[in-house]
């Protein structure tokens, strides 16, 4: 039969992370996993996304929300961690056991994973998230270190559960010297994987600029997976392009939204 | 019922087709859907070169719409061509190929290309595109440009049908409708998106870096179906309708008041399976809302 | 800051008004707010004799939106201003009449009667309406008739400041207000409502007896966003700003491509007092934003 | 201190009517009662209504929706009874405890009220909505009579607790006979009630038209509750008026909703 990548599938689960309010509101949100035999999310790798709309949005907001798939299997269903920011989260914010949602993915590339080789994920905020199972499935690597800059607290974000797989270190933001404590510490760090080591980072723009930036100027480079504003979500509207050196500007969603970052101009 | 439509020529399936510039080249959505099924495809318009299209941001949501301002980016007919079009099952599916230029001699060499290749079944010619400043929104705004483009396509088309893209930034749509009639379109499809804008009143900025794009999805759908209703009273030539359409009623509510087909743009960013699904449930929709031929129910509009 | 918006002569305690049309004679919302809290009040649109409108059904839900076609029912102007204007607070509030007529004279009859109410701050002519049949729609669409208007409304106007209101169904609405500017206007407002149609599939009819009507609500603010941007670029007079603001951050993005202040419409039917609430919310959203003069912030843009 | 008539109340309970599901789906909204301090809804009486719009509606749908007040005081709190006919209703039926709604009112005209005179309610559907409060405050009435012609089942209408209190009596339509039979009844009764009884009427137009017609071939005359697709309910959009014979195009919401049969044309 064919095997439609959209699906409609059904909340399994919501649930609050951290304490919310003036912290900012952060969910785990799981969805019904589409089926084993879908061999497209057998094969699912970190730095995916799927394409999340909640039947509630209506004809408003009109598109699909992109979310790094934080886990996916048939045990916790496709789980996303999101951040509320607009009116789109909000809603999502909103789900309960039971309720619709259309759902296409797996979407994208994803990061690299070079068994052996020193690998430092480095996540601002709720750009930890595709992480979550890249810990787990290279725990074993060598040298697995998580450089983790946030400014909500620890418990707003699925960190807990990656310390206990490996060496994770939390930085905490809460003035703007924190925040130049926090690129000093990637100077210090990016250069130490550079030019053999893989480096991914993902979290906002400004923070993945500075990553680029240090790890070339450290004569390497780094996978940086970018949050560009999305319609499709599969190539097809153009709407989401980012700059590639060589081929132009590229559709974020189907050849990213993981890009190495000597290859963009952001 | 029978589903099928016929028109300039053309026979389709069903009257779904997808809206260019909203539906990629067609072979982005094999995963969501069998393109077989669609009653016809309108890949992404082409330009006779490669074009980067216009800087970033390029999207921007409205209440129940979108801007954009993607500035016809695309990989050049050449490219489509030969590295797209042979994936798609144009044999069994009309592969409509949308046309943008910026000149009445370039739509020509451009439709003389495209109008060769065996697996393009017929032209759409974008007059009207809102978001290229080189001049494009000219030829849709003024009757005589847009006279000229459709003559000079027509020209160098050969026995493939041309169907003109009006856009709906006029005052008057009849009036172009009838002057792209009176120089040999085989059809019209309309609407193309409206002319709007959206800023950040925090940063200050625009919220596409072209300022200015196309607003397009349910939002527009009054205008859409207005526009259809004045041009298919002004002309003779099939019509088909495009604006907002969003499910099965929509497409319905189109034929009633005139269109021959129609063609699902923004909502395919709703869900990629969505044009699909309008296919699926048309002709139940149709059982239970009494319509039992196209012929009958094609403008029937009591008004 | 200062909320204060001055033009045309006219002095506002904020730049918040009421759309004609969809704020009554001002006397239906007093249950809902102190009318003397709102920077102007627009009443519904006045012709010299009462008009009885159009047939049933007037009005229809759109995606984030409405269509109307009420056909400027309305009490007449001498109604009004004997039995609704003694009622409002137009000592404080400066209201304004909106005047619609059939034909340049009868405009200019009905401005000299207005303008020479004292209760009568202002005359907003509504060139524009594109609910009735008998030619209004011409006078908006036509830059030659729309001066006319204007003149023939200004030469009886007396001292009043008179605002020409545009409607967006038109090729070059910047070229529209540029004649209406040259032919005296002291103010524009802008837009008007989008020419729009909504029929049901089941029953085969339209779902307004007009059959077309007039598109208004958030769903068009992309299109009144451009439309004011644009004619800010393009004349020297002050712009009011129309259309689906439902928002103090509206209110601020109009402001912010340059109107010096707005009018709510249809968001006052989402509730009956929300004209006062961004009244209320407009001087934290500014103080939020960083926004502290309106002189600095009109037009910023950085576009 | 200025009291708005439009404010913003918490949803008390939501209570389903019958059985749902192919049947059509009917529940009874409870509303906050707002403020016994206010006297317009000290004095409200049946035949009024309220404009309902729930923070959920968003911007689409973007009108409020119109109700009759089936009862309303500070021990029940605001109370309507509706059916899910479209997208609006929809989302009221999805409505929980503590969410947010904006109601204006009480809006519109009232059923005249004649103590000691024969009086004669018509329903149609929910139409009888209107009806609950009426007959609670005139079932002292020599002769209170209720008619309810209804398709759903009974348990789906408030129909029991009015039972209780006055003569009610229900008719079933799952045929066209049913209807012919209904409007016979009616042919009946209404002559009884003209020229000196009251009749009021609360329900479709088809419904309403048939008792226009049959009170003036009695030589009597009815009320009528007309329902008119309504934008902003308190006469300021000149939407959703109806033609008097004198005073020409009337607004339902402001001079109505409830007009005499002779006095308008349907
Ligand atoms: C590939 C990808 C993966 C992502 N993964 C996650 C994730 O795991 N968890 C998570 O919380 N978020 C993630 N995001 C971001 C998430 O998609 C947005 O936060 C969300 O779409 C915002 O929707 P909204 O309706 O709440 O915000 P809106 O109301 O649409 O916007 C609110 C504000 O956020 C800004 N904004 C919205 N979307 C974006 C965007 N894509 N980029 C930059 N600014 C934006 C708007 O400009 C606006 O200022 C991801 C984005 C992408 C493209
Ligand atoms: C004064 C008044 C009192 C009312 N009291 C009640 C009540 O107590 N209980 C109750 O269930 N309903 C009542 N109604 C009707 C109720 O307002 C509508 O059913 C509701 O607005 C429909 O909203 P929707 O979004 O679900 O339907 P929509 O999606 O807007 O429309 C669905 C279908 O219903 C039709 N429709 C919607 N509204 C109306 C209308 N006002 N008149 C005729 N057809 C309409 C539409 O044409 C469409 O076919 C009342 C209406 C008025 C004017
Ligand atoms: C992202 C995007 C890209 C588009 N690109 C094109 C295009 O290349 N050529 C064209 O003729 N129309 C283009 N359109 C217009 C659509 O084909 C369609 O006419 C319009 O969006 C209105 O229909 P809708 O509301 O269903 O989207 C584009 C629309 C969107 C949203
Ligand atoms: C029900 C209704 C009646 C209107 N009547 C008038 C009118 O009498 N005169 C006029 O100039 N504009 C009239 N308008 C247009 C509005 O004033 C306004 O220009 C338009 O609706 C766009 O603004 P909005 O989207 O905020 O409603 C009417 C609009 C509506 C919705
Ligand atoms: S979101 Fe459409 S191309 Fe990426
Ligand atoms: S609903 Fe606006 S006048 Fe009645």
């Amino acid at each position: 039969m064919f095997a439609n990548a959209c699906q409609d599938v059904t909340v399994r689960r919501l649930t609050r992370l951290g304490a919310g309010g003036a912290q900012g509101d952060f969910f785990e949100l799981a969805l019904d996993f589409p089926g084993a035999g879908d061999t497209a999310w057998a094969r699912w790798r970190p730095g995916q996304f799927v394409m999340i709309r909640p039947e509630s949005f209506g004809l408003d907001p009109l598109m699909g929300r992109p979310f790094s798939i934080a886990r996916a299997d048939e045990e916790h269903g496709v789980c996303v961690c999101f951040q509320v920011v607009g009116r789109g989260t909000a809603k999502l914010a909103a789900l309960e056991p039971g309720d619709r949602v259309a759902m296409w993915g797996p979407l994208g590339n994803a990061f690299a994973a070079r068994p052996g080789a020193p690998t430092l994920l480095l996540a601002g905020g709720i750009g930890i998230a595709p992480f979550l199972e890249y810990v787990k499935r290279h725990s074993s690597a060598a040298d697995l270190r998580l450089v983790f800059g946030h400014r909500p607290p620890l418990d707003c974000y699925p960190f807990a559960e990656m310390a206990a797989l490996a060496a994770c270190e939390a930085h905490r933001e809460t003035c703007p010297e924190d925040l130049h404590a926090f690129i000093a510490l990637l100077g210090e760090v990016i250069p130490q994987y550079c030019p053999d080591g893989l480096i991914l980072a993902c979290g906002p723009l400004p923070f993945l600029r500075t990553v680029g930036r240090l790890a070339g100027e450290a004569g390497g480079r780094a996978q940086l997976s970018l949050e560009n504003r999305m319609a499709c979500g599969i190539g097809a509207c153009l709407g989401c392009v980012t700059e590639h050196k060589e081929h132009g500007p590229l559709s974020v969603c189907a050849r990213g939204p993981v890009f190495w970052s000597d290859e963009i101009t952001l | 019922m029978d589903m099928t439509v016929s028109f300039a020529g053309l026979t389709l399936d069903n009257p779904i087709m997808t809206a260019s510039g909203t539906f990629g080249y067609g072979v982005e959505y094999m995963r969501f859907g069998d393109l077989e099924r669609l009653g016809a495809l309108v890949v992404k318009g082409l330009s006779l070169a490669p074009r980067r299209g216009n800087p970033m941001p390029r999207i921007a949501e409205t209440p129940a719409g979108m801007l954009n301002a993607i500035g016809l980016q695309n990989i050049g007919a050449r490219e489509f061509v030969e590295k797209r079009l042979p994936s798609l099952p144009w044999s069994r599916t009309p592969v409509i190929a949308n046309l943008y230029a910026c000149a009445a001699e370039e739509f020509g060499d451009l439709a003389a290309y495209l109008a060769e290749q065996p697996g393009v079944a017929a032209l759409e010619v974008n007059i009207s595109c809102p978001n290229v400043s080189e001049g494009g929104i000219l030829f849709g705004q003024d009757p005589r440009l847009a006279a000229r483009v459709t003559e000079a396509v027509k020209r160098r088309a050969g026995a493939k049908p041309v169907m003109v893209k009006l856009t709906p930034n006029v005052t008057d749509i009849a009036d172009m409708a009838r002057a792209v009639q009176d120089a040999g379109a085989d059809a019209l499809s309309l609407i193309n998106t409206l002319s709007g804008m959206a800023v950040d009143a925090r940063t200050r900025r625009p919220r596409l870096a072209n300022v200015i794009g196309g607003l397009s999805g349910p939002a527009i759908k009054p205008v859409a179906l207005r526009c259809v209703w004045q041009v298919c009273r002004a002309v003779s030539i099939p019509v088909i309708g495009i604006g907002g359409i969003a499910s099965a009623e929509d497409v319905l509510e189109f034929i009633l008041v005139g269109a021959t087909a129609v063609q699902v743009g923004t909502a395919n960013f709703i869900r990629p399976d969505l044009a699909f699904r309008l296919v699926d449930e048309l002709p139940a929709l149709c059982a239970a809302l009494g319509v039992d031929s196209w012929d009958t129910y094609r403008g029937s509009l009591k008004a």
